[in-house]
């Protein structure tokens, strides 16, 4: 009968989607407490904790010894072990100190206050609306006011700001607590989706009103997962999205405002950092076109029990691909996997080149300064490390390794090798540079870089599978 | 396959099936029966998309066909059943004894995904109905050999039972 | 016993869906006759006399006034006068004299027969295996043994062979008479395929008995749309695919084999020219893996009164969205259109970013020449014009615009884009050389190229589609 038992609870499942056990309201920023009225989605949202690798993401859990001013015992793998050109690429910027593999929201909180770069540069507490639920926080500081509370908390130093933070991101940072329904509590997004729309004509735009509700399945993760910066001396956490959302469209507004995030220790041109713009290139891609949200393949609805809920054990989709896929693609597992690394071998095969080429444009410079070449005389290499930069690391710093918007990625990569190449290209006016022979590449060495290729292997016609570039001692692993 | 040709493996499936039918039919006690009756695998028995739909599990597809092209035209037996008396309660009585078991015991793959065996039912299903005017398509001219096989109807319209 | 006799009739019914009128043997190669039995696919094939343009690809009808040397009243429009900067790529080739947009297949034998190209270079018979309805060509020459003919049509003078010519593409080409089976009519394709499929370590591979029904459906195409070359003295036709069908694959079997097709006019340098890959791409993409084929998109199934047959009026898909991309894709047409173009803007926008490298390079390498440089201190610079040139001709030459494999057009693009640029950086090391100023960005010019970027216009978050890159007059409109 235990047959018996286990149909009869899944009829009756399906009519009982929760017991309202306690009263939440917009101050209830503890998720155990909204836990206790939907057990099935917190139980979820506290596996974020896990850890395990896919060719180009999760995260692997690395063994600390934990000490007092980093108490973590496990934290993720350095990727600028894994690829140190990252190290020159980022030359005095905190990012060469420490940059990890990113992992689970469980994480957010620890991994910001702990990282190396704090000790590095002194950190606004603008970092940490994406890393705290800050929405009860905002609520707070600016009395019921999130815009002033927004303020307050950006122009504070971080370890004060860090003292107001209890949690990673919570419930009441995606979810209206009376309703659940979703909602956006971050100002920021608010204000640059404002801006977005107003390049499209479009004015007025308030995101909490004017979504549909699966635009919101995407906007709640748009909150953080976006490329920002700093605006001014209040620290105004901005998005940089008022000539549109392109990588080449950001660069524009970024060259008009003038803004500069850090200057190259060996070349000293004025560089920008991209970050995690998650939100910015699925934008291009055909996913996003077809409507299908950052929560369809993150949170992908899952049966526990009779009920269909949103899995909140947000991951890669690579870890759960029946779930995440199957419910549109109905292709086996290991063909959709081999169709998403595909798309991630091709985009690591052009980031490998275009890495290089930034590497060899830094060596230029480095050697024309030596010999004498002033700023001026640089102009133009500078500005095209600048722009090469900022397109290279857009790809670079964005988590799906091009899956997001395949060919949009290969587009910018492609625009970024043509800046740094050209960038080496305008140093031969440079009174007295004649270059390092190193970067020249020799016939053979042409031949070479395509004898490197990679090779088909398997056997049928409509299935095979770009194999990673192959790796001699010098290139890094895939991160 | 060709339409009223039943291949090697449909002959044999058509003899398992007949010996599970009367197994799932014919109990009346157990807890087999049981499960079967009380999650209405007895649905199987009639025409009613709405009783497939008994099943939450197949909620998602009853509401696709809904919205499908087919929703004024075909139920669900028009297209996973075969168009013919004996495959016709074979197939119910392999599938009715098949999807409760495993709903029952909650042991298969999540999303749902038709088999091998449903898909040639369904395909046989759209040529059944269509044949006239696929005809031209589905066996080019005179002979009949393993390059003239049918391409699958699916491949292009997947769409038509439910609607995405 | 209703029952049975309705089975009975359906079978025979669909047995002999058309009428017999008259017999077709393995020598009837006039489609005239053959449209007796099939007067709805005749009719459609008739109609690829038809040219109307998309945004990049189909045709335009262009008037002209015949001559005795060339009777044609009507051409498509010169790729040559869209794109100055190709005649720079193909200098001392006679594609730099004449090239066209290609058009439909009724075409094929007088645009082969009355092209510049002819009057450049003495032409050999291997040109008609894609050009003419050549199946009892190879019959009668190799006495019923199409290898043997095959050889003997390769070998002849074009003019001698053009005189056994008597049809474009025809049914007998694609179709066996008998059965109406489709069936693989050409050598070259079957060898290319054999020597492809050893590479995947599948031995002895025929296609025509291996092949599935859907995987002909690709093949019959794949006769002619793709890239080839003329091996030996003997002018064999050939299908570079032994280590590979990706683009960078074919490069490293040239570079092994020594293949050139001609030496550039103003670089010397050995160069390999890439003809529509069409298949090759194709077979890189996502609709390929997914089965898709060629057939299914230029083909579609079309209703013809109370039947269904394959749309024999062979064209752009872009023309006829309905059919080609309705059936699996239900958006709407406007929609799909947007979405192929944006992949075919994103892919022009890299095109002419390459096709700009290219022109510096050939410039750059001119003056070093001029300078005084001789091959051995150019050859780096030499084998990566080479290269480059390979891969943004394989492009610039595929007919889809990057359609049919979006990303992997894009990685070849970017590829290309760096052996230009590397090229010009090799150039360094030669003595004298100072390279022009012309091709230095200045950092206004870089921020240009940024401020010429496809700007987004349209409203709707996730509907936008790139424009075309704003073409100033020194720009080329889009072929
Ligand atoms: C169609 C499915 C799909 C959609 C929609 C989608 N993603 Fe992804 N995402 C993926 C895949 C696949 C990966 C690659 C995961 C990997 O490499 O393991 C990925 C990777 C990521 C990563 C890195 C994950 C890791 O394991 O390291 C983040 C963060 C991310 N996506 C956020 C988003 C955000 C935010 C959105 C919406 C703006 C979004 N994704 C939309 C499929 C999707
Ligand atoms: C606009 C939102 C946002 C802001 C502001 C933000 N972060 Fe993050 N941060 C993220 C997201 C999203 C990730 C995960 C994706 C990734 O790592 O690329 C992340 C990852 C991290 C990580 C883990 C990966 C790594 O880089 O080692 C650290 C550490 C971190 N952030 C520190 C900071 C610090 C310090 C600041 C302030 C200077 C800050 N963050 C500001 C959104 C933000
Ligand atoms: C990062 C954003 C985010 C956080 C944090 C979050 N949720 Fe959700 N939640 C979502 C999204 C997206 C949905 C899907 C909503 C939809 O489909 O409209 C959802 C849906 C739900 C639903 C509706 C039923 C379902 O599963 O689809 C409940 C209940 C819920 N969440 C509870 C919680 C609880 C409890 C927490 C904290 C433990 C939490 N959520 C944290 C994003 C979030
Ligand atoms: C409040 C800010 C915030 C919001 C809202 C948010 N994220 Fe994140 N997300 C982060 C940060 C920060 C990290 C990195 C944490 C770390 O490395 O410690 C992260 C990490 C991730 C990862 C990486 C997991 C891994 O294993 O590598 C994924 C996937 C992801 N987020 C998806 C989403 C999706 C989908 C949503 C919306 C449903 C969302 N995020 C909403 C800040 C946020
Ligand atoms: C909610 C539906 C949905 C989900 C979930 C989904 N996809 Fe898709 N996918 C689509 C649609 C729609 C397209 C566009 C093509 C089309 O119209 O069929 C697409 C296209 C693709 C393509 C071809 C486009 C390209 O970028 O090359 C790939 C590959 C793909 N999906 C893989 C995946 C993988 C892997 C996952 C899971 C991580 C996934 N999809 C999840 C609906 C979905
Ligand atoms: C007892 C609950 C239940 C009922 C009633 C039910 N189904 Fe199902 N069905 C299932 C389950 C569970 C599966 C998944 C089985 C698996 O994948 O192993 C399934 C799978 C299927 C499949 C695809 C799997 C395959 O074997 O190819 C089809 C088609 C299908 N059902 C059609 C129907 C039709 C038609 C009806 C009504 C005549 C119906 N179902 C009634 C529970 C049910
Ligand atoms: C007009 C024909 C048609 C009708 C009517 C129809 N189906 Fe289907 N069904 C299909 C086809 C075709 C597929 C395979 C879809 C695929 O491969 O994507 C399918 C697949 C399924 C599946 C497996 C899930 C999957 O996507 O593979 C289930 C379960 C199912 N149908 C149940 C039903 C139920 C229940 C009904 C009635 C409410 C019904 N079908 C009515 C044609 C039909
Ligand atoms: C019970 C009979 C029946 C079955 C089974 C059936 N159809 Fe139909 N179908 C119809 C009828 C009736 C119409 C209405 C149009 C017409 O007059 O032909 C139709 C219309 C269509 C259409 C045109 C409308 C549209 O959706 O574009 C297509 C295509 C089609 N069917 C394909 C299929 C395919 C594929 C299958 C199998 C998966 C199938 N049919 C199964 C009876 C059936
Ligand atoms: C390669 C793609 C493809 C395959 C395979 C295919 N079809 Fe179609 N089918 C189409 C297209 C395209 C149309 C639209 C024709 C038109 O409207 O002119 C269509 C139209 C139809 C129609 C509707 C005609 C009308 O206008 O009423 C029916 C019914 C149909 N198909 C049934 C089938 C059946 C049954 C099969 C399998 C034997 C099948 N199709 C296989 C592409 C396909
Ligand atoms: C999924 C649909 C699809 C498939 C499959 C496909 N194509 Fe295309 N093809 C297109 C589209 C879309 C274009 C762009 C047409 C345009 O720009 O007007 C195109 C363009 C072309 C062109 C240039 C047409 C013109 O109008 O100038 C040729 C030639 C071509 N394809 C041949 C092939 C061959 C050969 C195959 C198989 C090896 C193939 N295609 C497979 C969709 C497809
Ligand atoms: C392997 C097959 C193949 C061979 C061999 C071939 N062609 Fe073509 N040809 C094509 C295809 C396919 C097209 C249409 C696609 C295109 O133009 O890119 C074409 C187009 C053309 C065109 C029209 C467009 C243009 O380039 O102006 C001319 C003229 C032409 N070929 C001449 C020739 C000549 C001369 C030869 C011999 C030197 C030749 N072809 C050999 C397949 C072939
Ligand atoms: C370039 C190749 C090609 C040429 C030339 C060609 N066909 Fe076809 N034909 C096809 C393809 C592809 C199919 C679809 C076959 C399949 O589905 O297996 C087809 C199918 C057919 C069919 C089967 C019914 C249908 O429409 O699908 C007939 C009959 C037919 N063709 C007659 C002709 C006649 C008559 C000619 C000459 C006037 C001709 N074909 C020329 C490629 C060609
Ligand atoms: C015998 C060689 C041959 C075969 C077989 C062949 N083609 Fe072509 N195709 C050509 C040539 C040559 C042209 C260019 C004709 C011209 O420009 O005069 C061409 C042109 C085209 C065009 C361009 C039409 C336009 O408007 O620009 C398309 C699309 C096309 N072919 C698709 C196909 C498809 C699909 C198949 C298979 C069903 C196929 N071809 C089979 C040789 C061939
Ligand atoms: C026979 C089915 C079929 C036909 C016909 C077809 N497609 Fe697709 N298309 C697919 C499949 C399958 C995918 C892969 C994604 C998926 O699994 O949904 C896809 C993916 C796509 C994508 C996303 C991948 C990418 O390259 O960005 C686009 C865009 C697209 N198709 C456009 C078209 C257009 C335009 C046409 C007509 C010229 C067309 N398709 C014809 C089945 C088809
Ligand atoms: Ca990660
Ligand atoms: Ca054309």
């Amino acid at each position: 009968t235990a047959l018996l038992v286990n149909i009869f609870e899944r009829k009756s499942e399906a009519r009982n989607p929760f017991f309202r056990v306690v009263e939440l309201d917009d101050k209830t920023d503890d998720p155990a407490i909204w836990g206790k009225n939907f057990p099935m989605q917190y139980d979820a949202y506290k596996r974020t904790v896990d850890q395990s690798r896919t060719r180009y993401g999760g995260s692997e859990a690395i063994q600390r010894t934990p000490t007092e001013a980093d108490p973590r015992s496990v934290v993720s793998q350095s990727r600028l072990e894994d690829d140190p050109r990252l190290k020159i690429m980022w030359a005095g910027y905190a990012f060469a100190v420490d940059f990890r593999e990113e992992r689970g929201h469980a994480y957010m909180l620890d991994d910001q206050t702990f990282t190396e770069r704090q000790h590095v540069t002194k950190q606004p507490g603008t970092c940490l609306n994406c890393h705290a639920s800050a929405y009860t926080i905002y609520n707070d500081l600016g009395k019921g006011d999130i815009f002033k509370g927004f303020e307050a908390l950006n122009k504070m130093p971080y370890a004060d700001a860090r003292k107001l933070a209890k949690h990673p991101v919570a419930c009441i940072d995606c979810h209206n607590p009376q309703t659940m329904e979703l909602r956006v509590t971050r100002p920021a997004f608010i204000e640059g989706m404002k801006n977005y729309k107003e390049s499209q004509g479009i004015k007025d735009y308030d995101v909490n009103k004017m979504a549909t509700r699966q635009e919101m399945r995407s906007f709640v993760c748009g909150q953080c997962h976006d490329e920002y910066y700093f605006k001014g001396a209040d620290k105004r956490l901005t998005y940089p999205w008022h000539k549109g959302l392109k990588a080449d469209q950001m660069l524009v507004y970024y060259d008009a405002v003038g803004q500069k995030d850090w200057v190259h220790k060996e070349t000293s041109a004025p560089l920008l950092k991209a970050q995690h713009p998650e939100f910015e290139l699925w934008n291009q891609g055909i996913h996003s076109r077809s409507g299908v949200a950052c929560a369809d393949c993150h949170m992908p609805y899952t049966r526990v029990g009779a009920l269909k809920i949103s899995d909140h054990h947000v991951r890669s989709p690579l870890l759960n691909i029946a779930n995440a896929c199957q419910t549109c693609h109905r292709v086996p597992e290991a063909e959709l996997k081999a169709r998403a690394e595909t798309i991630q071998d091709r985009t690591f095969f052009l980031r490998n080149i275009a890495m290089d080429a930034l590497v060899d444009l830094i060596n230029d410079i480095k050697v024309a300064r030596k010999a004498g070449a002033n700023d001026e005389q640089l102009t133009a290499s500078l500005m095209a490390h600048r722009h090469g930069q900022f397109l290279l690391d857009f790809v670079e710093a964005e988590n799906s390794t091009g899956f997001h918007a395949p060919q949009e990625a290969a587009r910018l990569l492609g625009l970024a090798i043509n800046y740094f190449r050209q960038g080496q290209n305008a140093l031969r006016g440079v009174p007295g540079f004649t270059g390092m022979v190193a970067s020249v590449p020799s016939a053979d060495a042409t031949t070479q870089t395509v004898m490197n290729l990679p090779m088909v292997s398997d056997s049928d016609t409509r299935k095979w599978v770009m194999a990673v570039p192959r790796a001699p001692e010098s290139q890094p692993s895939p991160h | 396959m060709v339409e009223g040709k039943p291949s090697k493996f449909g002959r044999k499936l058509i003899w398992v099936g007949l010996a599970l039918s009367s197994l799932v039919i014919g109990v009346g006690a157990g807890v087999g029966g049981f499960t079967f009756v009380y999650a209405k695998g007895g649905s199987y028995m009639t025409n009613d998309p709405k009783a497939c739909a008994n099943c939450h599990v197949m909620t998602a597809q009853y509401d696709g066909w809904q919205k499908s092209s087919h929703h004024a035209v075909a139920v669900c037996n028009d297209c996973h059943t075969p168009h013919n008396f004996i495959g016709k309660w074979t197939t119910k009585a392999l599938n009715g004894y098949h999807h409760s078991l495993a709903f029952t015991t909650q042991n298969f793959h999540e999303p749902i995904q038709i088999g091998p065996r449903n898909l040639e039912i369904t395909e046989n299903a759209c040529r059944n109905c269509h044949a006239d005017i696929t005809q031209q398509i589905d066996h080019m001219a005179f002979a009949i050999t393993a390059q003239s096989s049918p391409i699958s109807c699916i491949h292009c319209h997947k769409n038509v039972g439910h609607m995405e």
